[in-house]
């Protein structure tokens, strides 16, 4: 009897404190305070990316469309904001419809309380996604400054995001058809910069060119602003890609670690790149190269190592310059180079997660750890994210177009949208 | 009375207000412009393009003064502003035919 | 014997297994380190809210007095610091006489090391309590810009920190006459905003109009610096009201979810009522309308859920414009809109919280949860902090005017404060 | 027997609870989420230093330079991250090297994994200390601008970062000497502030002045850029400061919270000095005050307590500010004072740090505190550090102005380094 | 046909402009120049640096007017703009030949 | 010699420069200035508040030239610069009695 209350109580103990360890490895129904504050600080970290980009985009278009600029962006904040909320979040993280889109559960909110999703409340991981909601038409919105109506682009963000950003989020994050397959994309690599970089070619493709362009010279007007928005860029970026882990550990790490080092090469791989062509080492050179850096390692994070970020970032910054080059070829007139850079940088990123992936780091191999199907994965989803990203925003502006009409009168383009859309303007020194 | 208007190069000014008030010359206008002339532009670079700027800075001295100081004035500001070098600007000179003093209302050469 | 000793042995255990979980849950006086890295990083947010608020005002100013501008809020980091460590900090948080304020215990900082306080390190909870002290004072600088004396500003920093901040802090949050009562006060809608707004009323009637105003244009100089600052004073806010839970937790976490919900719809609340009211949307409108979201909903965090954060939002945009409109009427010359947004602001976010809170989020029902009196409640504390601020400001400023004399003369006016002042100029470019 | 098992059983059930305390307390070998959480932010934080500092020096240069000026940092991020992989890590964190360098154990990242190094992943230090390594060469540049070749430049920051960073950075916190002997320096007076102020120096002395210096004025272009800089820097400094402690405990509190005291009052210990010295209050020198505490009270953070930041700080405001006006006793031109505020502030921190320290916080004395021999300690621990890293950057740069030319060409100085170098142009407004 | 050019202080731009377009003025040039005369410059603060910078924000004003109206555009100019406080600034009267509205092709007083 | 000076639209300046270089005249000094005229400045907006400006961004060349390319110059100006909208601008001509090349010393015509 001793003998048996003892192993009882020799088993019961055991016991406790398995389940404690289990507990705090499995149990997907605590919340974890450290995990907790790392998501709050990377949520607020990517919501300042919002403004980043506005000074990144303000700083290189000319000084009467400043304010425009900034607008675009930081509308995007009160816009995506309230639409998140309201259905958005639902559409995207709601229970999954045909692997294709999120149900209504979610509308306004209902049921998105304060307990745990994983290690962090349900509304911390809501809120967190929410950033990457706004930042994502924001980004757009770089290609077709200058001469879009605004009545027209806030019923354009509204409708982008609802009908690309939330389906295809809801592919790859939310339970869809991309993840079903396999698909890898840390922090968004599709979700974010191929889906916007590619709405941003068929964007300016359908709008059509600045007045001027190409004959006439559109300089960069205040390029300091340009650092000044790469540096909360890059910052915001850690809470983008490392905060994609969802939790303080390991796997934040690396995905911290190889952000900075894939955008340091990519720096040197632009401006060295820049420099043999042109034959001078450009300062916004080396600003759009670290931007290039960092979209190209927002999929592969999490799943790469070290030195694959420094070839990533290398190639990002190389790549990026040759297609902002090359762009004269073509014609069409992205005005800041969003597809140049999220669309050509973020596919490059898809594609080298197919390649550098390694199950050391983020349990997945990539063609050169032997396993060649991943790369064969990465490519049908970017595929994908391209068709569909840019079939979808064709058809909207396209709606918009014989609706709202797209473009501002020429003479409102040419005093500025500053004045003419907003009664303002940027400096008066 | 006559006024001379010298487009310079922008880093010749404070020599060039040197000489000036080392004569008799008591005022000086400066304007910030922008000079097109035989002097060629230069290039710049954006993401890999090049295009060509035509304009470079100049600075502009308007200076009003006595006629007999003109030549004199012509001579300093030629000899300080000089490099040689072409795009070193130009001097004009035109009649002026009345300086009034605000301050004091006073008129003429007295005003100068 | 045996049977004993197992047993005792087992109630051992178990006892240190609660007395563990205990611990982990309910002890106040152990330090949680993740509660710590939390409350590091949200008084280093705060802190950069003081920069950011200078550069948010800068941006406005005419260029003459940028430096000026920035000065006022930049000065307060070295002044209200050193305030705040010798005596400021006592005053608001020392043990307390009669429910107005702190003692001397503190003073100097003695006694207050490194032990816990709550779940973080007394030092960290005065380090962020310090923050606020440094920016409050700063947001009151936005009325007087361009005709302040510098020297007198200074003593008017310290004199009205120390008479009229510590006592409204103490009151609210240091155990004063006011949490006696339940007033609600999240993150300092009353302490901060209230209590700036309304002494910024009181000083830019004291002090009178900028020379010119209002019949000469005033525009602001430089648009994307006030971007910047609002950028930053964003980002900074999540600090302010998530860290005023004190703790990486779910309080924490609803605090930044409403403060982000709020912001977004106060910007599109600014707006769509300019737009409407002048035909144009502008973009000083927009980083107007999201100071003013940020503002309203800093009593209100924590206590209020989403939709009601969507609510108080809109209307604060709505609320704050038409009371910037509503300043020509009355004419007094706030300069940069201190009273109408933070004044006014900070009302409505206190009155709504009386009206939007629900014991679900924060434990306290408002009004329209079905609790009246906490209306009550909020609307005598609002009362007593106009009055308060509005009383003692007056006495301050005019004591001030008759000894050291409040404005610089017309010429140094006219010139510019940079120049008469600080010897400098913003630009030279 | 039965009796035996108990306590057999009762012995392992206390020696798994006390290895799981002891786990918790003592072992180096498990990772912190908490701790991991706050390192993350940290190295983020450090990282937004460079364009913080880019920001600082490009608003206090001239128009011309602006572009050249931010580039000289922003470079930094991507050829010292690469160095940084490559070698730079290993040769100041590898195994000791007769107490001088570290070993090549380390090169291309080799076995720096995700392991714990301290209670954070081995990576996660050596990202935080990669940041370290990049702000550092940038802070020289501040001397040497306006007239340096951008080849050259990336050249020597190589060099630099490789014969004078690294192996100081190993004496101090790799093991070296320095730290055998029991040099104080929490987060790098020495290794961050004294290099690079001291090389700051040679590298100027060696250069040459800029052309027209002193004649010419050459006042700072746009200093509401400088605010941003300094905003960002005192922001990032906390993670600076505070994460040296490489941990979310009382260490890094104390850390934060002597940071905010000392910067607070070296504004005024800057400003009073040059109120009385110049009869005028410049912003500049409340910025220029608050870089030189952040400076002094680097060495400093983590041994002493609020009253000592609060006396070194201002102290730092005076001293650096006396520099600065002796400067043109001297002659060189240090463009931007790199020498004055970090060679001279980190001095006065390193110094202070002997004398202020005390065991009651960072478990060491210092002279005021009845232990003189620390402040030996630090003073000869100082004079190495100026003798090394004047010596080797003057043979640095002679062998670099032997072989490939220091200065550019007179011409390109006076057009600019902006157009001369870069092709751009900083504003075109 | 006759051209004034006021150099005045930049604040008392507003109140010039009205008093000018009080007259038959319909058009008015304006340049921000910087002006060196008998007002000296003032101190600047760089670091403990006390430098002195000599130019002054002025404002050129560039009236092209009917000759009848010279002298009571003079005049108001004056009156206007005169605090009697040196710096006040000077006027500046030049022959102009030909004056052409772009927009119609309109020649000599009927195109000012 | 005459001087032309011409004040028009900003967005006209390239199309200016290029028909006068387009003829003999090999440079050109180019000032942004402020119009205030018969067309109408606009209203900005300051947070609901509404103001007038007035003025509005111009740019101001000035050639100088040989007499006999004035009239020339005058056409291709106008044709050029001319939108047939309010605003297009005003050319004034007035006298130039020498002209010096900084770099050479050069006078008179040869020196333009
Ligand atoms: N005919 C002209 N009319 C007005 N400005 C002129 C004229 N010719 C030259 N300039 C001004 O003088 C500057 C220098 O002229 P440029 O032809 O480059 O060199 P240089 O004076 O050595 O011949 C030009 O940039 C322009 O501002
Ligand atoms: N001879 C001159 N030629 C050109 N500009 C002048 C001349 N004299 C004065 N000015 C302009 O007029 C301004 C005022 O002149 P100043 O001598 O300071 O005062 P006052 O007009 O009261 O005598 C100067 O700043 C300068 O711009
Ligand atoms: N009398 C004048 N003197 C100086 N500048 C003038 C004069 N009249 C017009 N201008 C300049 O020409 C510009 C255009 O003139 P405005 O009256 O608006 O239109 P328009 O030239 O079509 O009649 C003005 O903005 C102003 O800069």
């Amino acid at each position: 009897m001793k003998k048996i209350s003892v192993y009882l109580f020799a088993f019961t103990a055991i016991l406790l404190l398995n389940i404690d360890v289990a507990f705090a490895e499995d149990a997907p129904a605590k919340i974890v305070a450290a995990d907790t504050a790392w998501m709050l600080i990377s949520s607020a970290l990517v919501m300042l990316m919002v403004p980043g980009l506005a000074l990144f985009y303000g700083g290189m278009d000319r000084g009467k469309n400043i304010l425009s600029t900034l607008m675009l962006s930081f509308i995007s904040l009160g816009v995506i904001t309230v639409q998140w909320v309201l259905f958005g979040y639902s559409l995207a993280f709601g229970g999954d419809i045909g692997h294709f889109i999120g149900d209504f559960s979610y509308v306004a909110l209902n049921g998105v309380g304060l307990e745990p999703n994983g290690t962090i409340p349900h509304q911390l991981f809501m809120v967190f996604q929410m950033m990457f909601a706004i930042l994502t038409p924001a980004l757009i919105s770089g290609a077709i400054v200058g001469r879009m109506k605004f009545t027209t682009y806030i019923v354009f963000i509204v409708l982008w995001s609802t009908l690309v950003y939330d389906p295809l989020c809801h592919w790859v994050w939310g339970g869809g058809w991309m993840s079903d397959m396999g698909a890898l994309d840390f922090a968004g690599g599709l979700v974010v910069h191929i889906s916007s970089g590619v709405s941003a070619l068929a964007a300016c493709i359908i709008l059509g060119k600045r007045k001027g362009f190409p004959r006439e010279a559109m300089p960069p007007h205040n390029l300091p602003l340009t650092l000044i928005g790469a540096g909360l860029l890059w910052f915001g970026w850690f809470g983008f890609n490392a905060g994609s882990a969802l939790a303080a550990d390991t796997v934040a790490v690396s995905a911290f670690v190889v952000t900075q080092i894939a955008t340091g090469a990519a720096i040197l791989g632009w401006v060295f790149t820049e420099w043999i062509h042109r034959g001078k080492p450009t300062f916004l050179g080396a600003a759009s190269g670290a931007v290039a850096g960092l979209v190209a390692i927002t999929p592969a994070a999490g799943f790469v190592g070290p030195i694959s970020a420094l070839l990533i970032g290398a190639l990002a910054g190389l790549i990026c310059y040759l297609a902002v080059v090359a762009k004269h070829r073509f014609g069409y007139d992205d005005a800041l180079d969003v597809f140049a850079v999220h669309g050509l940088g973020g596919t490059v990123g898809a594609l080298a997660t197919g390649l550098f992936a390694s199950a050391a780091i983020g349990g997945t191999d990539g063609l050169f750890f032997g396993n060649p199907s991943q790369f064969g994965t990465q490519f049908i989803s970017v595929a994908a994210a391209w068709i569909y990203s840019f079939g979808v925003t064709f058809i909207i502006l396209k709606v918009l177009d014989a609706t709202m009409g797209l473009r501002v009168s020429e003479e409102e383009e040419v005093t500025g949208l500053d004045l003419s859309l907003h009664g303002e303007r940027g400096y008066t020194i | 009375m006559k006024k001379l208007e010298a487009i310079i190069k922008p880093f010749m000014l404070d020599s060039v207000k040197e000489v000036l008030t080392g004569m008799e010359i008591q005022g000086i206008t400066v304007t910030e412009v922008k000079g097109f002339g035989r002097q060629k532009g230069h290039t710049e670079l954006y993401r890999g393009a090049e295009y060509t700027v035509d304009f470079l800075p100049k600075v502009k001295i308007e200076v009003v003064l006595k006629e007999e100081l003109v030549e004199k004035a012509i001579e300093k500001i030629t000899e300080t502003a000089s490099t040689g070098k072409i795009g070193d600007g130009k001097i004009f000179v035109s009649p002026i035919e009345e300086v009034v003093r605000i301050r004091t209302g006073e008129r003429g050469e007295s005003a100068i």
